[in-house]
């Protein structure tokens, strides 16, 4: 294996935000616990920031790290929101299973 | 980028094997008491526990920690902004203009917070 | 140039400890171990922006997700006496295999094009900018781009997207007073309706 | 073939530094963490004897001098208490508390400036862990992740108060810790830079700034930041007290309240780990309190230029003995009065809050929230929207 295509390029950084989006869609699919869940969700939206990271390096155009605050915040935001709801769910069934969400009238 | 995060790591390798050194050291040097129920018990002033960890907490911690969150984007983007005022006052009061309304506008998510007895500790 | 220097060596270190701790994510039983390693995660992705010099993104980074979004979780499952929610992943379900297979193939497909890519010399954005000549096309006054500081990341964020940001203080305010609605209208703290 | 790819990886790994620079380098890193682990029990002394006179009574006076050996003796002791580990608590979250304590509380120090660099020959040595560019932001990224080793060591330990004191020290720790970023927003609008290094090389000689276009100078006052941001300070003492869970604000461990808080089922040296992380974060932040607002490792009244001048005129001995030339035995000098001026300042501020510690009455808890969210954040809100508007009309236009 030779070693030039060990030096890291734009490409290594794409395979390694690739795998951390599946590893979250992953999370998403198997788990059942609505605060796993959401985790899963903020770690595909790191995977994206990996890549507009990556991207405004390799093509040394600063947009790429601006879209990085605005997918925080969204991110943050959802967070925030979306947990209040798991507790507002665990306080009423005492479980945060998620088939307990789809009671959620409104 | 060498330069910063090389020692970084070396302080944190540093730190790390100090802590293993010392906790290594405890185990190696401190006495091995036999361990009795009553001594392992969680330590209640000797009021014997009534249960377990788990019991009912107020809402209010999460509130703080969501509040948190919020106003800590607010901060995180009021850094770069500091960094650049003076520059763009230069060419005219917009950056100014800008600031004001950002923060206005999440000064009376604060206001609507302080309010709505959401903060106040029962 | 052949030949790994410091940058590689630190992005195989930090992409390996992250993709790692996001599988312990997905497959730890308690919770808790799942959040402190999904912390663990984003702090090495935090790094990992530091590889890339984007020395201010990875202090946000830190910051924000590692040090608030993660300690609101964090809490909050302490809070919930999850003992009992140690569900167990790993029972083999039909439904449960075929969600895995989907996965494979999405990761598969990802790993594929970026392997691909990298036979096809100067396809993709390769090393050299691709795109720097249009950058210097468009803004001619502006100081030449300097990925590293911050300086350039806020001069553009306060010149380009000037509406974007005030957008994001409508949002916090929005989701504020929807947070503090929910968490209020669950009744006192004490009490739990049966 | 791997035999080859190693020796390959190991030429090719271009360091960045020079073997022997990587060398030096580590070894200041370790120097300097060593330091601030060895000024943790000179404070403790000084903390011991200081109320003591406070009180007029005499503190510990029997080990040694002045009873300086009682602190070695106290260390000593915790490595020979008994690993003790509560019934139900989980041991691997149990036995990394305390690093994950005392970890952040260390890196916060990496970016503090502690004197000017040393010219040798063409290299130079800063006396800084780390001068990252980023400075200041990065202390407060990596003191929000503080809040991991508190919540564990609470969680883990199965204990009813533990869990509570743990929750309570973190939501107070994420409360003051707006409050603290706020508070130097008014700082970065007047250096205009994340890196302390640029922050201290601002503050030094007289007071000068610009008004409209007229630039203003008052020679005898130094040109320290509190000069332009007096309320900047208090909110960052008093949010620095918050954060380090100093008395006042130490309601989470108070020992009438939560019988020991987070760390109560510790013993040995894991608790004098929790011990060293808060004590490590004090001096950080008195560090950064001389930093930003007192001028940093400069000397009030003479610039870095003035004092390696000076050195070069007076230094002729030092030169002879270290066998270098004059101009880099005059940095070397420069930067040792530098360093011993950094000492004295977060020295003095260390003492102040040591002494706050006896003085002031313990905070009830929603005095404490309250304190956080109702009066510390608004009033750093409303300091970034004055100092905004005292520049707009300072620099508006020219």
């Amino acid at each position: 294996m030779s070693l030039d295509n060990l030096h890291v390029g734009i490409n290594h950084y794409l395979v390694l935000s690739g795998i951390l989006f599946s590893i979250g869609v992953l999370g998403v699919l198997i788990r059942k616990n609505a605060i796993v869940i959401l985790m899963s969700i903020e770690l595909m939206l790191n995977a994206v920031n990996l890549d507009f990271v990556a991207f405004a390096k390799f093509s040394q155009n600063i947009d790429g790290q601006v879209m990085v605050f605005f997918v925080m915040t969204i991110a943050a935001a959802e967070a925030a929101v979306g947990l209040a709801i798991a507790i507002a769910v665990y306080k009423r069934f005492q479980e945060v299973n998620i088939s307990r969400f789809e009671n959620l009238k409104g | 980028m060498i330069q910063q995060l090389g020692p970084i790591l070396v302080l944190a390798g540093v730190v790390i094997g100090f802590v293993f050194l010392m906790i290594f050291l405890t185990n190696l040097a401190g006495p091995k008491r036999l361990s009795s129920p009553r001594k392992n018990m969680p330590y209640e002033c000797g009021i014997p526990g009534t249960n377990t960890a788990g019991t009912k907490f107020s809402v209010k911690f999460y509130l703080t920690a969501i509040l948190f969150i919020l106003f800590d984007i607010e901060v995180i983007f009021l850094y770069p902004w500091a960094l650049i005022y003076v520059d763009f006052l230069k060419q005219g009061p917009f950056i100014f203009v800008e600031m004001v309304v950002f923060m206005a506008i999440l000064t009376f998510g604060l206001f609507y917070v302080w309010k709505g007895h959401a903060l106040d500790w029962d | 140039m052949a030949g790994l220097n410091i940058e590689d060596v630190l992005f195989y270190a930090f992409g390996a400890g992250t993709v790692l701790s996001a599988v312990l994510v997905v497959f730890f039983a308690n919770p808790i171990y799942s959040a402190l390693f999904l912390a663990l995660a984003m702090s090495m992705l935090g790094a990992l922006f530091f590889v890339l010099e984007a020395y201010f993104i990875s202090v946000a980074q830190i910051t924000v997700y590692a040090g608030a979004v993660m300690v609101l979780f964090v809490m909050v499952l302490m809070l919930f006496d999850l003992k009992n929610e140690g569900e167990d992943i790993l029972k083999v379900s039909p439904l449960g295999l075929i969600k895995l297979l989907a996965v494979g193939l999405l990761c598969g497909f990802f790993i594929g094009t970026g392997w691909v890519a990298s036979k096809i010399p100067g396809k993709v954005i390769s090393e050299t900018s691709m795109a720097s000549d249009q950058q210097t096309a468009i803004n001619k006054d502006v100081q030449p781009v300097d990925i590293g500081s911050t300086v350039s990341l806020s001069r553009q964020l306060f010149s380009k997207y000037v509406f974007a940001f005030e957008a994001v203080s409508i949002l916090l305010l929005v989701a504020i007073v929807g947070s503090v609605a929910l968490a209020r209208s669950k009744g006192g703290t004490h009490h739990v309706s049966r | 073939m791997f035999g080859r790819a190693t020796l390959w990886i190991g030429i090719k790994l271009k360091m960045g530094t020079s073997p022997f620079e990587f060398l030096i380098n580590t070894l200041k890193v370790a120097l300097i963490f060593i330091m601030t682990v060895n000024i943790v029990p000179l404070l403790v002394w000084v903390e011991r004897r200081g109320p003591a006179f406070m009180q007029n009574r005499l503190g510990p006076n029997r080990v040694g001098p002045l009873g300086l050996f009682q602190l070695l003796a106290d260390a000593v002791k915790f490595i020979f208490k008994e690993e003790f580990i509560p019934e139900n608590a989980n041991r691997v979250l149990y036995f990394m508390a305390p690093g994950l304590c005392l970890l952040p509380a260390a890196l916060t120090f990496a970016a503090v400036p502690l004197a000017s660099p040393i010219h040798i020959g063409d290299y130079t040595f800063k006396i800084q862990i780390a001068d990252i560019n980023v400075g200041i932001v990065y202390i407060f990224a990596v003191a929000s992740l503080g809040v991991y080793g508190i919540l564990s060591a609470g969680w883990s330990s199965a204990n009813k108060y533990s869990l509570m004191g743990a929750l309570r020290a973190s939501s107070q720790m994420i409360s003051y810790e707006l409050a603290m970023g706020l508070s130097i927003i008014g700082i970065l609008l007047i250096y205009q830079s994340f890196s302390l290094n640029d922050m201290v090389l601002a503050q030094e000689g007289p007071l000068k700034f610009v008004w409209q276009g007229k630039e203003i100078i008052i020679p005898f006052l130094p040109n320290w930041g509190v000069w332009y941001q007096p309320v900047a300070l208090i909110l960052f003492m008093t949010a620095g007290f918050a954060e380090t869970n100093r008395l006042p604000f130490d309601l989470p461990e108070g020992e009438a309240e939560l019988v020991a808080g987070y760390h109560t089922e510790y013993g040995g040296f894991k608790f004098n780990i929790f011990f060293m992380a808060e004590y490590a974060h004090m001096i950080t932040a008195s560090a950064l309190i001389t930093t930003l607002f007192f001028g940093g490792y400069s000397l009030g009244f003479a610039n870095t230029a003035q004092v390696t001048q000076f050195w070069a005129e007076h230094g002729q001995s030092a030169a002879g003995m270290l066998g270098i030339s004059i101009a880099d035995a005059a940095t070397v000098l420069t930067s040792l009065t530098h360093l011993a001026a950094f000492s004295l300042k977060t020295g003095f501020w260390l003492f102040i809050y040591i002494w706050v510690r006896w003085t002031l009455p313990r905070f009830r808890y929603d005095q404490l929230m309250d304190l956080g969210w109702k009066t510390l954040l608004p009033w750093a809100l409303a300091n970034v929207v004055i100092t905004t508007t005292i520049m707009f009309f300072a620099h508006v236009g020219n």
